[in-house]
């Protein structure tokens, strides 16, 4: 079981400030344990993000995005008190799915 | 422009005049571009600063705090980190100090050891089986520690040093930072000893200054980015120690505590902002 | 009280700079005897091989600790003498050897930490750790002096290459309580190895002098 | 730096301001253009191209992908250290002022694989996007991006430090 995202949205003037963290090895398939073996790859592949029902961003990822995965984006179209939700699916076919709801501009 | 379309000739003497101008200023531009590569360390540090992955190390020890497990099937909600059990907001700008039920002065990590045993029914083995994380392989411990440093966040350290056992541990702490052995006859004086050094580009604190110890000490636990993963301050000792050549120190070791009373001594007084983020 | 004055009279005489009485109940020589039973107790889970030889400090070591890297003269006299005596000169031979291979034990950081477990593999020498040597590598140390322009400064003489090999071999034979480490003399480099980097160091063609 | 195979310039060192001046100004780059990756439209999760990730190299990218050409653009701002203190986690920011930007793509020429992301950017959705990378060395990183139906480009090197005591 993977550990929850940790999630920021907020308000930036008319836009929604999203920052999100991800609890994933990103395997890159070329490493190799102690004993000498390659570790098999295993990283995210695919992200994407819906409010309201309507994707505000979606991606592919390869092995390069780093261990514990960094987002930072905007998108127009949000309220406080909206919920945005992220899904990222891997390559091992492991899935995740977190929401968030928007907060007021800080 | 368009780079490619200067002639041959005229980019040649242009390279000529720049080599030759490069020759003449060596000097200067060696400190010129280690002035540029700190100042872009810097910002690397400042553009990484805005999303610690230590959150989530955080967030998984709270979990597990909250949790009821071993053989008791118990939280460790009741857990005395020194200021009464259950207390965890504050418990870490007071540690390390004397602990009267175990008669032994105890750092972060040693307690939870402590209370996972106490309150749990682990035995000391299973409790500290697994200190550090791996790839792949979460550590508890590493958890629980940024979980509750974490609690603490903008506190001033105040690790206590009136006890006989907490002054007695401080000048062990001392003898062993200025001890050296090894194959490369190091102590954690060698590059902890002077000001203004560094190791390879990373900076090194002097420990015994006041203002470099509090900006360390208060900074543990912390998301390394060279280690893909949250270490501890009993980590950041282990992993001097083989650097320095020694054999892996064992966790919670009296030694190890010792030496964090050191540190806390001169980094008392310092804002607690952990977790924290380094290379 | 007047013991204490006493005591603390006989500790300046025997040159400790810290006073033997000590305002929390340890002297000086009881701390250093706790934090040795402290230290034998600290490595259990370890490594032992390492471990023996980590308990065990040698004279220099000793003293270094005891005088915090801060030696009253004598000793440190006593010291430079005595690591003098013991740096050892390759027979016969120059002490140049060969600068590419010498920046390469000069970048590598590898030997004798417990997670080397490759004995095949020679340790390297880590120079970049704490010095500038050849001005393309920006990520350098500066634990100790810069190293730039070592051998344009100094020239190639056979004087300047036994103070060189000297130095790489047994820094402490020059400057007691050094922070670098006796290369040489702990068996951390080979002979070999240091004349690769005396080359880094002096060779004309080597990036250190361009 | 060493210039890109056989597309930037074909002899010599270079300054890297020269080729940051190059790379902002109208040189064309005939580069991935990712077709599969940045096709434009539906961004169903499940969707990854497999081909377009294996690729190695710029010119291998060119070349696996059967890509068109891309314009270097200097409305494309890649914001990241010159230097960074570790390779295995780089900042990136990625924003383009290009109008109809529809996806960001970040290459990294030096990597074993090439492409190590791309984003789809709805309407609504600010071209813009931070993230952080892995680097195995000191490398050219491109953003490419399409807009309008057309690809453009920003490239920037990074440097990789060895650092620690451990070399």
């Amino acid at each position: 079981m993977s550990d929850p995202m940790r999630i920021r949205a907020s308000m930036a003037g008319d836009k929604v400030e999203v920052r999100v963290l991800m609890a994933h090895e990103m395997e890159t398939g070329q490493r190799k344990d102690a004993s000498g073996k390659l570790v098999p790859a295993h990283f995210i592949q695919n992200i994407s993000v819906t409010h309201n029902g309507r994707t505000v961003l979606s991606a592919q990822w390869g092995t390069s995005i780093s261990k514990n995965p960094f987002l930072h984006f905007r998108f127009g179209g949000g309220k406080p008190g909206e919920k945005i939700a992220i899904t990222w699916l891997d390559n091992l076919g492991d899935k995740r799915t977190d929401e968030a709801i928007i907060a007021a501009a800080s | 422009m368009k780079r490619s379309s200067l002639p041959r000739a005229e980019r040649a003497l242009r390279l000529a005049a720049a080599a030759l101008f490069c020759a003449l200023c060596a000097c200067a531009r060696a400190q010129d571009s280690d002035a540029q590569t700190q100042k872009e360390i810097e910002r690397y540090r400042q553009l990484l600063a805005e999303g610690n992955p230590a959150e989530l190390a955080q967030a998984r020890g709270e979990e597990l705090w909250k949790t009821k497990r071993g053989p008791k099937s118990a939280s460790l909600e009741r857990c005395d980190l020194g200021l009464g059990p259950g207390v965890v907001k504050g418990a870490y700008a007071a540690l390390p100090r004397y602990f009267r039920d175990t008669d032994r002065v105890q750092d972060l990590e040693s307690r939870l050891v402590t209370c996972i045993v106490a309150l749990q029914g682990f035995t000391p083995e299973e409790a500290m089986k697994n200190p550090f994380s791996a790839p792949g392989r979460n550590s508890d411990l590493e958890a629980l520690a940024t979980y509750v440093a974490g609690e603490s966040k903008g506190m001033k350290l105040a690790a206590p040093m009136q006890h006989q056992k907490e002054i007695e541990a401080f000048r062990i702490g001392e003898q062993l930072f200025y001890r050296r052995a090894g194959p490369h006859d190091f102590s954690c004086s060698t590059c902890h000893g002077d000001t203004g050094k560094r190791i390879r580009l990373q900076d090194l604190p002097k420990l015994t200054e006041p203002k470099e110890a509090q900006r360390v000490f208060t900074t543990w636990p912390a998301y390394r980015v060279s280690q893909g993963s949250v270490r501890t301050m009993q980590h950041r000792l282990y992993d001097c120690y083989w650097q320095m050549r020694h054999p892996q120190l064992d966790y919670a070791s009296d030694a190890s505590i010792a030496l964090e009373v050191f540190m806390a001594k001169y980094a008392n007084g310092g804002t607690i902002d952990a977790p924290g983020l380094k290379r | 009280m007047i013991a204490g004055q006493a005591r603390i009279l006989i500790a300046m005489t025997a040159g400790l700079f810290v006073a033997a009485a000590h305002a929390d109940g340890l002297s000086e020589n009881e701390a250093r005897q706790r934090a040795e039973q402290t230290f034998r107790t600290a490595f259990t889970r370890g490594n032992q091989q390492i471990a023996a030889r980590v308990m065990q400090q040698d004279e220099t070591q000793a003293l270094c600790s005891k005088y915090r890297n801060a030696p009253p003269r004598e000793v440190a006299e006593k010291i430079e003498k005595s690591q003098l005596a013991a740096i050892s000169y390759p027979a016969s031979g120059t002490l140049l050897g060969d600068w590419r291979q010498g920046e390469r034990i000069a970048q590598d950081g590898y030997g004798l930490r417990f997670t080397d477990a490759d004995a095949k593999k020679p340790n390297g020498g880590n120079c970049y750790a704490c010095h500038q040597l050849a001005p393309q590598e920006i990520s350098y140390g500066t634990l100790g002096p810069s190293l730039y322009r070592y051998g344009k400064l100094r020239g190639a003489s056979e004087a300047v290459q036994r103070y060189t090999y000297g130095k790489i071999y047994d820094s402490e034979a020059f400057t007691a309580c050094s922070g670098m480490p006796r290369l040489g003399h702990n068996n951390v480099l080979t002979p070999e190895q240091i004349r690769h980097l005396v080359a880094l160091l002096l060779d004309p063609e080597s990036p250190v002098n361009k | 730096m060493r210039p890109l195979p056989g597309v930037f310039f074909s002899e010599g060192v270079v300054d890297r301001r020269e080729v940051l001046k190059a790379g902002g100004g109208a040189g064309v780059l005939a580069l991935a253009a990712a077709a599969g990756v940045l096709r434009p439209g539906d961004a169903r999760a499940e969707q990854w191209n497999k081909a377009a990730f294996e690729t190695k190299g710029v010119a291998d990218t060119v070349k696996a992908l059967g890509g068109g050409a891309s314009t270097a653009s200097a409305s494309i701002q890649i914001t990241a250290p010159d230097i960074a203190e570790n390779g295995a986690v780089v900042p990136i920011t990625v924003e383009s002022a290009l109008p109809n930007t529809h996806t960001i793509a970040i290459l990294i020429e030096k990597n074993p694989s090439t492409l190590s992301a791309s984003f789809e950017i709805p309407q609504g959705t600010d071209p813009f996007i931070t993230t952080r990378v892995k680097m195995a060395e000191t490398s050219n990183v491109y953003a490419l991006v399409r807009a309008d139906g057309k690809y453009y480009h920003a490239v920037k090197e990074i440097k990789v430090t060895i650092g620690g005591c451990g070399g």
